[in-house]
């Protein structure tokens, strides 16, 4: 009969295939400068450069884009596409000569037009608020003097504009296939992708600066933690970031761990507009009931850098060690606070964190142990990132939620005018006229010094004030296989490759 | 042939219903505009986007005009990525389609004959055991033997690296090889189920008298089974298959994201979780058309092997 | 007078399947609610000292990232997996029963209709269902019943279906037709009472199916929430455990829910066996 | 005697549905048959298989969804005994369950004067009370064909049809179930609409008989006459078969 005979010509030709598949694959990455680069999300939106929302994209995208100025690994700002800038007594007019003989990636001449017509469409396309409100607010023009000077004029000071002109990224005036085929200026330049398998950046050989080590850098998409853990024992890839302290433990000699932050703050943050959250004993109730160690020791294995305000460390001069143990855990005080507030036996708190990010959901459900020891009855509920998006950020119906919130440019403001009271950004409802006024000031003063003080002054108010509970920059563990050098690590969430390339 | 042109307008009907559902869905569960924005969304950023995407006119005009593309062959541009929907769904559907029709293949090599082979051995100790060991194997959840065989023929005998998939643009044999094991994932549960029932009705098809006068002309157990019995015994699996055809593609979606296979599956999930409703659209209408179509063909073979089975 | 057959007494007699399965059904059920009263340990209590421990005699079943002890969890959480099992399995198996006598029953449009709306929940992609409901309730367990419960209409409705339209056309149907018995007086008490023997495997397969079902929704981040613990959902917490250095944390918990399904399943074969 | 049964021009056809291989066609299954059922009397109907008895006793029972012509009834709720009683009795129900559903539908009397109909109904149909908590699977073709007898009987119909009641049971089984009903025909002044292909049966109960060929009545008349002078070439050849 038929049956038996199809199933053997079935199992000799997977036995076939088997022989095929078995021949080791040999390593010839190392000889060709090729690395494969394991992510946790594919970059999932548009690759223009005004587009760049998801922090997944933005720090690939690092790579293929620049600005009139480009921020270095230790913070500061380095001229890039601009090689001089002069800037007016009044801080109002700023004159940028830009560098010689830079080129686009499809291989047009950079000119004063093409910055001209970038500045224009980033402020018309951006949905990044912050760097629209000040193109829109604080910019009066920006003109072409001549084919190799741009002069943007400004409506008041802005200490800080330099870093907003770091995040503006330049492309050629006209270019219409940003969404799909990004050119820049950057050491890499875009080849292809696969939605949902893999993006392909080769070096960019006419790069203005110091040319990428690495020929070729494919992206590869882990969706699943455990398909990411599998390809790094099996030896697919050559460098992952952002592994939790899990995914790092007991992973083979083939690869070094190196050890950053996430740059951003991780907290159990607070909707000031809800009781009985809006009572500030209660809040600082909670501060007292939360031990930061604690969570950090069990979430990842106590790697990560506690904070007390709304700044990271890798901020520098902005960020006020000093306050990182304003609350130092005491759940006697938290009783007798909750008890002045009115809530001796506590009240019904609900944690919400978004589902696709593991470590704020394993944060949530510790916090969530650690306030019910002092009769907090705290319940954790994840929900999709789409919807904490529009429904928990956007929409605030929250008591309390785990997020971590980084910095898209190098300024203080980054970080902290999300706190001002009437802030288009202000999640968590927390108004203070001290903290407005000192925040202000600082913003309207060009003096670097005085304006740091400001800032501090305001983190300690945000610290006393309880706006929220500020927890930790959580640890960022990268794995590179061993050889595999030149990696460093920015303050910034972006992940350069220029660097890196293979030991001779 | 008037049955069968009754069965194709209600599938049509079934279709449109579910494409409308699908897209109606979205005004429940929000619209792309919070993933786009992110946690820069401003309440007059997201207004002013909505309004350029032309989020905010009306459902039924918005799912007329979709559908009204989509019959031209024009299945639009994600709001998302913002390319051609037909060009990122393509070669992903034959990812998926491929890994099921392995998987189907795989069901019906291993579980025809082995459930012909334990027929004939029945109450036998070794039909006992492997009627145990089927219990077992339908008990465990997919993607937990997915790990499994990761695990086992991954890293221990190394048979294959996990997490690489080889495109078959880029080499056939290599492409099915590394399919094998998704495949394997997705069939393991179902071969267990196809041996059984088809043991059972095997045994039931031996039981029926038109056997017996085969015996008395002389058949052998086994070659009665074979000329006989087989094909009448077939008849249930038939029908078990096509229902299961649909379900393995549902299934396939947590073992594509474990094997990082780029099949339809994960491309549906994660526009879902992105509300990129163009490329949601276009994956649940294909999805539904193979569902009814492996019905369609389930209820047709049915009627050819058995024409007793009134429709 | 005619020989009467004595009905046989014990139906465990010599059907091997319903003794194991009913043996495995009955201690699941006895652990999962002894789990809902005691626990060795504080399931939901970390502690950094105990943090990822193997299988001891102090953690039978180890501990995990968090230092909660596994066992009580698992006890605990097999509450949870049951209760969303039940749940599923009476909503959709009454609702299937409902629909399935209709179609069976009356034919025609209703059938037609009824059939299509089945046809279209069984198209309908699962996640998308998932997250309408997500949106619409409160979610956690409740999400994930009326999920798992609109999806297992179908497969009810298919099988009570088939059964309605072949005793209807047995005579003594048409008696209590003639009797004076109206339609739904006759399936409420004429046929249903024939159907529940082939319900009650349809049922236990169900059990089977929600199980998964569960399993894979937290797989998928659609299902319970960190808070409302459960086997699915520890499975998911487990996956990346497997290859770090705790594989007993997935195994464990792998081995409680097939040992669940194994019970169900073996329960629904004696039970069709005992029909047959 | 006043008629309780009137049946004028009844046309039935069976159109088999058109599949993928068969094209539709039609059947006619009886062709013009009229007659009249008088109160006490016992009508048979003989046929061979397939000459439309069934369909006839189908469409007199109001169980057939589409015929030409009409049936009228005289008396309330007419009650049937089918040729095998297994299919007619459910299997999942106890037989006093069976046997008190019909009073329970007509709801006129209260559980002890239910109990006592049942009791006496069972005595007469010579079964005794322990059957009562028994399932159909454990009685045998002859009790279950009491028993639906006596289902059929306790609503006190006046017309009983009888398709092929006897000829699923053994031949000793067959002669008690004849007496029975002869029996029960006499105590409750039942009249009988009586189906059978075996011209001997019909001999032993009825009091006329109708010959039905292909769907059509081919003669008439008192059973006597019938069996000593039988007209029509068919009903010669159903006699000579019987004996």
């Amino acid at each position: 009969m038929k049956k038996p005979l199809v199933s053997l010509l079935l199992s000799a030709l997977l036995l076939a295939l088997c022989l095929a598949g078995c021949q080791k694959t040999g390593d010839p990455r190392r000889e060709e400068g090729v690395i494969a680069v394991g992510i946790g999300q594919d970059l999932n939106s548009s690759l223009s450069p005004y587009q760049l929302t998801t922090a997944g994209t933005r720090e690939v995208m690092f790579n293929v884009y620049e600005g009139l100025y480009k921020p270095a690994f230790d913070g500061s700002l380095v001229p890039a596409l601009a090689e001089t800038v002069a800037v007016s007594d009044d801080g109002l007019v700023y004159t940028f000569t830009l560098r010689g003989g830079v080129t686009f990636h499809n291989g047009k001449k950079l000119s004063a037009a093409d910055v001209v017509w970038s500045y224009e469409t980033c402020r018309d396309t951006t949905t990044d608020a912050n760097v629209k409100s000040i193109l829109t607010g604080t910019v009066e023009s920006v003109r072409a003097a001549d084919d190799r000077t741009v002069v943007i004029t400004l409506k008041q000071r802005d200490g800080d504009f330099l870093a907003y002109a770091a995040s503006v990224y330049i492309v050629p005036s006209g270019y219409d296939k940003l969404d799909t085929e990004p050119v820049g200026t950057g050491p890499f330049r875009y080849v292809s992708r696969k939605v949902q398998e893999e993006i392909v950046f080769a070096r960019y050989d006419s790069y203005w600066g110091s040319k990428a080590r690495l020929k070729q850098v494919t992206f590869k998409v882990y969706e699943s933690g455990t398909a990411l853990v599998m390809a790094l024992d099996a030896g697919t890839i050559d460098m992952a970031a952002h592994l939790t302290g899990a995914q790092i433990k007991g992973l083979s000699d083939r690869y070094t761990v190196l050890e950053g932050t996430m740059n951003l703050v991780q907290g159990l943050y607070l909707n000031n507009r809800v009781a009985p959250l809006n009572d500030v004993r209660v809040r600082r109730a909670l501060a007292y009931a939360i031990d930061t160690d604690q969570m950090m020791k069990l979430t990842a294995d106590g790697r990560g850098t506690k904070v007390g305000s709304a700044m990271y460390p890798a901020f520098g001069k902005y960020f006020d060690d000093s306050l990182t143990d304003l609350y130092k855990t005491d759940a006697a005080r938290a009783r007798q606070l909750l008890a002045e507030a009115g809530y001796p036996d506590g009240f019904d708190l609900t944690i919400i964190a978004p589902s696709n990010y593991t470590p704020h959901v394993d944060t949530a459900q510790v916090l969530a142990e650690q306030l019910k020891a002092v009769g907090v009855r705290a319940t954790v509920r994840e929900v999709e990132w789409n919807t904490w998006v529009s429904d928990i950020y956007a929409g605030r119906q929250f008591e309390a939620t785990v997020c971590g919130f980084d910095a898209s440019t190098m300024t203080a403001g980054a970080m902290l005018n999300r706190y001002v009271s009437d802030s288009s950004k202000n999640m968590c409802g927390f108004s203070s006229p001290e903290y407005d006024a000192l925040m202000a000031q600082a913003a309207s003063l060009n003096d670097d010094a005085r304006r740091t003080e400001l800032y501090r002054e305001a983190e300690r108010v945000l610290a006393e004030e309880c706006a929220s509970v500020f927890l930790q920059d959580m640890a960022d563990f990268v794995a590179v296989r061993t050889g595999l050098t030149g990696y460093r690590f920015y303050p910034l969430y972006v992940m350069d490759l220029s660097t890196v390339g293979w030991e001779n | 042939m008037r049955y069968i042109g009754k069965k194709l307008l209600t599938l049509l009907a079934t279709l449109l219903a579910v494409s409308f559902l699908s897209y109606a869905a979205f005004e429940m569960i929000g619209d792309p505009v919070a993933t786009i924005l992110g946690t820069n969304a401003t309440p007059e950023a997201a207004a002013q986007l909505r309004a350029d995407m032309g989020l905010d006119r009306p459902l039924p005009l918005r799912y007329g005009e979709w559908l009204w593309h989509f019959m031209g062959g024009d299945m639009g541009t994600s709001y998302i990525y913002r390319l051609p929907v037909r060009e990122m769904i393509g070669e992903k559907l034959a990812v998926t389609l491929i890994m099921t029709l392995m998987a189907v293949i795989l069901t019906v090599a291993v579980s025809v004959p082995a459930g012909a082979w334990l027929a004939r051995r029945e109450g036998r100790p070794v039909d006992k055991v492997f009627t145990v060991l089927n219990q077992i194997l339908m008990a465990v959840p997919p993607f937990f033997v997915a790990v499994l065989l990761t695990v086992v023929f991954g890293l221990l005998l190394r048979v294959f690296t996990p997490g690489r998939f080889v495109p078959y643009t880029e080499s056939w044999p290599l492409f099915l090889f590394y399919m094998i094991f998704p495949a394997l994932s997705v069939a393991l549960p179902r071969i267990a189920m196809t041996t059984k029932m088809l043991r059972a009705s095997a045994l039931e098809e031996l039981g029926r008298d038109y056997i017996l006068t085969a015996y008395s002309r002389g058949h052998s157990r086994r070659s009665a089974l074979k000329a006989h019995a087989l094909k009448n015994a077939m008849l249930p699996v038939v029908t078990f298959l096509a229902a299961n055809a649909a379900e393995m593609l549902a299934g396939g979606i947590v073992i594509e994201q474990l094997f990082s296979v780029p099949g339809i599956g994960r491309l549906l999930l994660s526009s879902i979780g992105t509300r990129d409703i163009p490329v949601v659209e276009a994956i649940v209408l294909i999805l539904a058309v193979w569902v009814m179509l492996i019905h369609l063909i389930g209820d047709i073979l049915g009627q050819i092997l058995d024409p007793r089975v009134r429709l | 007078m005619a020989k009467q057959p004595v009905k046989n007494k014990n139906p465990f007699a010599g059907n091997w399947f319903l003794t194991a399965g009913a043996a495995i059904t009955v201690f699941m059920i006895l652990f999962t609610l002894l789990g809902q009263i005691w626990t060795p340990y504080d399931p939901s209590l970390p502690d950094e000292n105990a943090m990822s421990l193997a299988p001891s005699p102090a953690h039978w079943f180890g501990t995990d990232s968090f230092g909660r002890d596994i066992l009580s969890r698992v006890m605990n959480g097999a509450g949870t997996t049951l209760l969303i099992a039940f749940l599923v399995v009476l909503i959709g198996g009454i609702a299937g029963v409902i629909i399935g006598s209709l179609t069976g029953y009356f034919g025609g449009v209703v059938d037609e209709v009824l059939m299509r709306i089945c046809d279209l929940i069984t198209a309908f992609p699962s996640i998308l269902l998932a997250l309408i409901i997500l949106r619409i309730m409160e979610p956690g367990v409740k999400n994930v019943v009326w999920v798992l419960a609109i999806l297992f209409v179908p497969s009810f409705a298919r099988v009570v279906r088939t059964e309605f339209a072949r005793c209807r056309t047995q005579n003594y149907v048409k008696l209590a037709r003639l009797q004076g018995a109206g339609p739904f007086r006759i399936m409420l008490r004429h046929i249903l009472p024939n159907v529940w023997p082939v319900l009650l495997p349809a049922v236990s397969i169900g059990f089977n199916n929600a199980v998964l079902a569960e399993a894979s929704m937290s797989f998928l981040g659609v299902g319970v929430s960190a808070s409302e613990v459960s086997l699915g959902r520890m499975l998911y917490d487990s996956q990346n455990t497997i290859l770090r250095g705790a594989p007993w944390y997935a195994l464990t918990v792998g081995l409680v829910i097939v040992l669940m399904i194994l019970g169900f399943s073996l329960l629904g074969e004696g039970l069709r066996q005992r029909n047959r | 005697m006043d008629k309780i049964l009137e049946v004028r021009d009844l046309n039935v056809s069976y159109t088999t549905e058109g599949t993928l291989f068969r094209k539709k066609e039609v059947q006619k299954v009886l062709k013009d048959v009229s007659f009249d059922l008088y109160a006490g009397e016992a009508l048979g109907l003989v046929g061979g298989s397939g000459s439309g008895k069934t369909t006839l006793a189908r469409a007199v029972l109001g169980l057939l969804p589409r015929y030409e012509g009409t049936v009228t009834h005289y008396t309330p709720r007419p009650q049937v005994i089918f040729q095998d009683p297994s299919s007619a009795l459910n299997p999942a129900r106890t037989v006093g369950w069976i046997m008190e559903e019909p009073l329970l539908i007509h709801g006129k009397y209260d559980a002890p004067e239910r109990r006592r109909r049942i009791l006496a109904m069972l005595e007469q149909v010579g079964l005794s009370e322990e059957y009562l908590d028994r399932h159909p699977s454990e009685l045998s073709g002859g009790q279950k064909q009491r028993v639906l007898i006596a289902a059929a009987l306790i609503v006190r119909p006046r017309l009983v049809v009888a398709d092929e009641p006897v000829s699923a049971l053994d031949v000793t089984i067959q002669a008690q179930i004849l007496k029975l009903l002869a029996e029960m025909r006499r105590r409750h002044g039942l009249s009988y609409l009586f189906i059978s292909h075996d011209m001997n049966v019909v001999y032993q109960l009825c009091d006329r008989v109708m010959v039905m060929q292909e769907g059509r009545i081919v003669e008439t008349g008192a059973i006597d006459e019938i069996f000593q002078h039988p007209k029509h070439p068919y009903t010669r050849q159903l006699i000579e078969a019987a004996n």
